[in-house]
């Protein structure tokens, strides 16, 4: 009964402020003087060796699990490394070694979303000479990763937006992102990073969300044929792909949690009560990790027919995804092989056009994570869009060949492991 | 599929006979610890009573602001109204567990009814709604409980943390005034 | 104190039953002399001039609406005659007036799912025996529409089971109906007409549920596949055509509210209050004519806010269902094309297999009632899976006309309304 006082004691217990912390404060360990109990949770996104069947935070190799990806990147990067996201413990880290940065010079922009070091330069150097900075000059001045500055005012501890390029965006959809509510900053948050992305050229290498004319699949594509803007010519096909980059926020826009105002942070960070306190589980990860504290709160099923539900959830998305991608592939092979019967970029202009249109579709699913759970049913229906795209090219190209006298299906080659792929690539070039 | 809600059948009689008897001895011995503690109030039916732990913070907030925060006591709808000593073994059982699980803070985040706390609970909700015919019918039936379409009784979101501590009234000090003096020494 | 409860009930039955009711009474007035609520509610079945966006109770007649449907159902009497369900009280005048009836001979099979006549008739004469009968001699034994003695044991008013191809089904699949929950009662007492079936060939037009793989359309279509059964051999194209009925309890079977344990009845046929009496509401129809009773208990989002989510997820099965359509109207003339172009049966054999199952799966959304809500993901994946065939399909045959030096799209004919539908049918007869 002592300890029943005592804890009663707990719930009236105020927080304590140690210590100010400077306004640009980027050292995470810094602010865990003052919040120990959200900087040990964050240290946890340290851990990488926890998996679920589509997520968890082991460094999963997207291209190693299915070679085909590496020749939808032909031409890009992507073909060369692209793992599945882990922790923000080691977002720097992990930038810092992939392959897909370029020597001797890299967009600075590339750091835009990866430490907490990025607001104070860019409140220093300008937001534009930022961007357009080398990234191999920016890190030395580098040396955190994503933390408390990213989300957090130092002084009020409230969620504030510190990345320029969801601001932006916001002003340019005519909304005023000051006018949010505690609620949607609970999401805007993350929407500084998990959104898609493209570098417009001028001025150079500027970061800006491609939302103009909506956050939807169809909308985002319009915005990039209307700025004419390609990431890479394909290597096989010749189409001009855009590359989709974790479209998390938006497609999450068009779910039921969304719709029902359900936040990223009510689920990636649910709240937590120890001893009385309430404090919000900073260790960010996939929830299935944590079924009981996050979707316990609203769903009063079990953990295992929470389990059961994203995953044939997430069944059916990869299974749509798949077949998707399966027409993609052989798109790009049936486009190549008609440019080798002779045809002219021309002929082939609307296959690659439909080619580039069928991969954003499917890339917005494929890069977006969660394997389509953060909207189910507008994943599949993405998916059958990009789908029926890619078989109309493959008509299209079917049609042409035909006119060279070529009716039979092209052979498709053995895309077994990553090497066989790469070694496709290379043929092409 | 659904949590199994087989009815309480209650402990039997010799069960909740003993239960009643160590419950009230354990009250009744560890004076010091009733008063510390509040715990004269647990044999009433005061909703009070059970915020007494902060764990029960939110189902106090959201019964309140629910639709029988009016019309309900806690113990009218979670403690058997069936006859006095079931009642009052249940509540021994129940106050145990409860104080248990709380000193040792093994509470987990979300709180779910234990299974024999469904079906004395779609019992209750029948002794007041008991005049309506369909309902009665569905009271037949075991795989069903009111609260799955009837979701505003506490709320939709269930947790420790859900319901802000403004939403608790101030209760009586807890502990004698020279400890209080004591602790706001330091 | 289950038993109390059920004392309860037992107590309280006999005060409100007037009137014995005779173990196959099929008049519903009768009934109603006991039940007056649930009769006059069910007598609102009656009405038929509301509307949603896809449904409601007027009678919607499909054809004129899209009239490609009749293309794709070329060859069936599905292109002659085809309406959106109304109220169970016009079941019997509506089987009598459909196009779909033949002269003189109709299986007895098409009554099974009319009227309250039918068990009394098959406990008479038999279920083979009634299934084999002329539908026309069948008419003059039966005069009421759905109703009471189809879902009610007279005696206890309890749910039962009076039609014998669900009670087979189950026992096909290993499954004893009689085993069902309460709860579970409360959807098949639906199940017993609102889904798919076929009529055996023997023992004569025997009503079957094709379940026997499981309920699923990939499923199904593998049974039909293993029974060689066909309805039609479609017109146009020449493929061995099944047209799926209304699987609406299996569609539904793979969506959130039954993986949640919510019956058809908790949607359409909440519960209603009346001077302090609740009861079931016995006016069928659909929940969006009444929201606040149907969805709001378990949803407590504004009645706007479900609509507008109920017309969204409806919306995009649309969108995903012309797309499967219009590339599935194509493979028909396309294939048929490639016949005029002197191809073999046997080179076109694998076009129209995909064209069958690509149908299939489209029926198998299209044909359910709801425009998909019952299930919104599966039903856009579904669409992918048959759009997928259907464009596979026309790719072969666009490589086989190659073959035959027709390198060109075949010209596809305008089907601006159903009369050039049909004449468009005529023309390849
Ligand atoms: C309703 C709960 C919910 C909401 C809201 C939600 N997510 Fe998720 N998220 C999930 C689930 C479930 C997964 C799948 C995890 C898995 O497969 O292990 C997931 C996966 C992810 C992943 C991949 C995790 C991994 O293990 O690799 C990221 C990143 C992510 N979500 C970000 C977001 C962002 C950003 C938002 C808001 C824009 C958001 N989520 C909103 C539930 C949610
Ligand atoms: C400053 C940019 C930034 C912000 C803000 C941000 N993220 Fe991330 N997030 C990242 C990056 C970068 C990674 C990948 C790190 C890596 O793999 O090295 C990541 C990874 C993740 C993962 C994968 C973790 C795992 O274990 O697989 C989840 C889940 C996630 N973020 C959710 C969120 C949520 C929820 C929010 C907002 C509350 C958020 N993120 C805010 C940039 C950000
Ligand atoms: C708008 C914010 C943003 C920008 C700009 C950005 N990233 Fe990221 N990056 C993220 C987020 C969010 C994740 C985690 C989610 C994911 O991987 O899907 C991530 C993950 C990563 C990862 C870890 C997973 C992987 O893909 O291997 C690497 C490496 C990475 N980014 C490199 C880069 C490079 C290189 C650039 C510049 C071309 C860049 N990022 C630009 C937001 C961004
Ligand atoms: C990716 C975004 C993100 C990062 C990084 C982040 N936070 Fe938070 N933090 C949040 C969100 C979201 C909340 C909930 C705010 C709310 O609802 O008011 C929160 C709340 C808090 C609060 C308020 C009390 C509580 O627990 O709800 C404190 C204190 C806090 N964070 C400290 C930190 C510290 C210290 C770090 C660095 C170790 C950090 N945060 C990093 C997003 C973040
Ligand atoms: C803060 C509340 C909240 C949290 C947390 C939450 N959900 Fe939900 N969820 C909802 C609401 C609201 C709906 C919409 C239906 C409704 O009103 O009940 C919903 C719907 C769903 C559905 C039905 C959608 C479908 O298409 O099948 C699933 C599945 C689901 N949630 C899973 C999860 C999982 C898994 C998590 C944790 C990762 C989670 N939810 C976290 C509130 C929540
Ligand atoms: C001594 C502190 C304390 C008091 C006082 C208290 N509770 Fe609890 N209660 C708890 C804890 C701790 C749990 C979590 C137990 C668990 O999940 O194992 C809990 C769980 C519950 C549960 C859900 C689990 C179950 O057993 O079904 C109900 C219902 C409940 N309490 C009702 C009440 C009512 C009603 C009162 C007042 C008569 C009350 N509690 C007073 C601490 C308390
Ligand atoms: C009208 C009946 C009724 C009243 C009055 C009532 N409860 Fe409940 N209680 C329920 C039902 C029903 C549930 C189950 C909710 C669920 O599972 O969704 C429940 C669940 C709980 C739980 C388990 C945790 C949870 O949120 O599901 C606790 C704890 C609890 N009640 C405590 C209390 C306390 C404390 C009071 C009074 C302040 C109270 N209840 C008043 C009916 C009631
Ligand atoms: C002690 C008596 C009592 C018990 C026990 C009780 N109720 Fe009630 N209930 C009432 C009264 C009185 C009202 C009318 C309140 C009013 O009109 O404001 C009411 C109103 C309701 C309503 C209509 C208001 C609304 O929420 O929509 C529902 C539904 C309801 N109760 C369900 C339940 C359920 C379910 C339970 C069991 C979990 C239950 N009741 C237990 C007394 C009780
Ligand atoms: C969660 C609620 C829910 C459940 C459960 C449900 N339905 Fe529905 N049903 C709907 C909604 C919403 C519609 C769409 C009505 C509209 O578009 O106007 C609908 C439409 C229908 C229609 C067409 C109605 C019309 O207006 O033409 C039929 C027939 C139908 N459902 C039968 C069933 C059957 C049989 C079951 C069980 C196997 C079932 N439903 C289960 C909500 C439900
Ligand atoms: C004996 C067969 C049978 C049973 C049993 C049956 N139905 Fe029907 N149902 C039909 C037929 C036939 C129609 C179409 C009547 C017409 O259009 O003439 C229909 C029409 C409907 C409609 C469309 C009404 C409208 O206004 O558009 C709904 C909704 C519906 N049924 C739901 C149900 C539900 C829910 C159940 C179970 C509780 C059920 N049905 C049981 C055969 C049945
Ligand atoms: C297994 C039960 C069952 C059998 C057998 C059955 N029906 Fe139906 N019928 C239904 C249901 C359920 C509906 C309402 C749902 C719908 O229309 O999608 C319906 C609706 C109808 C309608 C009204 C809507 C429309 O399509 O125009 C007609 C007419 C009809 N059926 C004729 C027939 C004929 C002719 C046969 C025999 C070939 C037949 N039915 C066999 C269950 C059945
Ligand atoms: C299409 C199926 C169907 C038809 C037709 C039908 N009922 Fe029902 N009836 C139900 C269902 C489902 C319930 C709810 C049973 C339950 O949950 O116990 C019900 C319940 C009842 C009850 C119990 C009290 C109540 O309202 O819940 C009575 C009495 C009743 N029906 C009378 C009738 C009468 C009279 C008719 C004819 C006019 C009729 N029913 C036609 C399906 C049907
Ligand atoms: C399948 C869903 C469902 C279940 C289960 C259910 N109810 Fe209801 N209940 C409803 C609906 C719908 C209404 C609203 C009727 C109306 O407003 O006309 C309602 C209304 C009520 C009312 C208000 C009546 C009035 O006079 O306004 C009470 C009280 C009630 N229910 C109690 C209960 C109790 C007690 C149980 C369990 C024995 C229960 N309900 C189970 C759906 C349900
Ligand atoms: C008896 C309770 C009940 C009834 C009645 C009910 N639902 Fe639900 N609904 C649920 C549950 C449970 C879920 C799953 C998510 C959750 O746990 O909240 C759900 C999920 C949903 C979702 C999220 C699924 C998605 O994919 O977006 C929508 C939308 C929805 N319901 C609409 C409706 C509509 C519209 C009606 C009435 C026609 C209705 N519901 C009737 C209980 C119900
Ligand atoms: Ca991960
Ligand atoms: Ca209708």
């Amino acid at each position: 009964a002592t300890s029943i006082m005592e804890r009663r004691w707990e719930a009236q217990r105020p927080a304590v402020v140690l210590k100010p912390i400077a306004e640009w404060e980027p050292n995470n360990a810094v602010w865990g003087q003052n919040y120990p109990r959200e900087y040990e949770r964050y240290l946890k996104t340290q851990i990488t060796d926890t998996q679920t069947r589509y997520g968890g935070s082991f460094p999963r190799d997207y291209l190693k699990e299915d070679p085909r990806k590496v020749i939808l990147f032909a031409g890009s990067a992507f073909s060369l490394d692209y793992l599945q996201a882990r922790g923000h413990y080691h977002a720097l880290t992990d930038v810092l070694k992939t392959k897909r940065i370029k020597y001797p010079y890299n967009a600075g922009t590339c750091m835009a979303c990866k430490s907490t070091d990025v607001p104070r330069l860019m409140s220093r150097m300008g937001i534009a000479e930022f961007y357009a900075a080398n990234f191999h000059d920016l890190k030395k001045e580098i040396n955190n990763p994503i933390g408390c500055q990213d989300c957090h005012d130092p002084q009020t501890m409230s969620l504030r937006i510190t990345r320029p390029a969801l601001k932006e965006a916001f002003a340019v959809m005519g909304r005023d992102i000051n006018q949010a509510t505690h609620q949607e900053m609970r999401t805007l948050v993350c929407a500084q990073c998990h959104v898609e992305y493209y570098f417009k050229p001028e001025p150079a290498n500027y970061l800006v969300f491609p939302w103009k004319k909506g956050l939807s699949v169809e909308d985002m594509i319009a915005y990039y044929d209307e700025y004419n803007f390609t990431d890479y010519i394909h290597t096989i096909s010749g189409s001009q792909i855009v590359k989709a980059q974790h479209p998390d926020y938006e497609l999450y826009m068009t779910g039921i949690h969304a719709y029902q105002n359900i936040s990223c942070a009510d689920c990636h960070m649910p709240y937590r009560t120890e001893g009385g306190l309430k404090f919000t589980d900073h260790h960010i990860q996939s929830p299935l990790l944590n079924i009981s504290n996050s979707c316990a709160v609203c769903h009063r099923w079990s953990e295992q027919e929470l389990l059961r539900r994203v995953e044939a959830i997430q069944d059916k998305v990869q299974k749509a995804m798949l077949q998707a991608e399966e027409a993609l592939v052989k798109a790009h092979f049936d486009i190549a092989a008609a440019k080798k019967a002779g045809l002219t970029d021309e002929e082939l202009a609307k296959s690659r056009q439909l080619v580039r249109h069928a991969q954003f579709y499917w890339d917005y699913v494929s890069a977006s994570n969660g394997m389509g759970f953060h909207s189910p049913q507008e994943s599949t229906r993405i998916l059958g869009e990009s789908l029926n795209r890619a078989q109309e090219a493959r008509l299209l190209a079917a049609r042409l060949l035909a006119k060279k006298g070529i009716t039979d299906e092209p052979q498709y080659p053995d895309l077994g492991t990553v090497q066989k792929a790469l070694d496709i690539i290379e043929s092409y070039k | 599929m659904k949590r199994p809600a087989k009815y309480y059948s209650g402990l039997s009689g010799w069960q909740q006979y003993s239960l009643f008897i160590i419950g009230g001895v354990i009250l009744g011995i560890v004076v010091f610890l009733i008063r510390i503690s509040n715990a004269a109030s647990y044999a009433l039916d005061a909703p009070e009573t059970c915020i007494n732990c902060h764990v029960m913070n939110d189902a106090y907030a959201s019964w309140q602001r629910g639709s029988h925060g009016q019309a309900a006591v806690c113990n009218d709808c979670h403690v058997p109204q069936s006859n006095f000593a079931a009642k009052y073994a249940f509540k021994a059982k129940d106050g145990m567990k409860h104080s248990y699980v709380f000193t040792l803070r093994k509470e987990p985040q979300v709180l779910k009814l234990s299974s024999g706390a469904v079906g004395v609970i779609q019992e209750n909700c029948l002794v007041c709604h008991n005049n309506q015919f369909a309902m009665i019918r569905l009271a037949d039936v075991s795989e069903r409980t009111c609260w799955e379409c009837h979701t505003n009784i506490h709320s939709r979101v269930h947790s420790l943390s859900a319901s802000g501590d403004a939403l608790r009234p101030r209760l009586n000090d807890a502990g004698l005034d020279w400890m209080k003096k004591g602790f706001e020494n330091e």
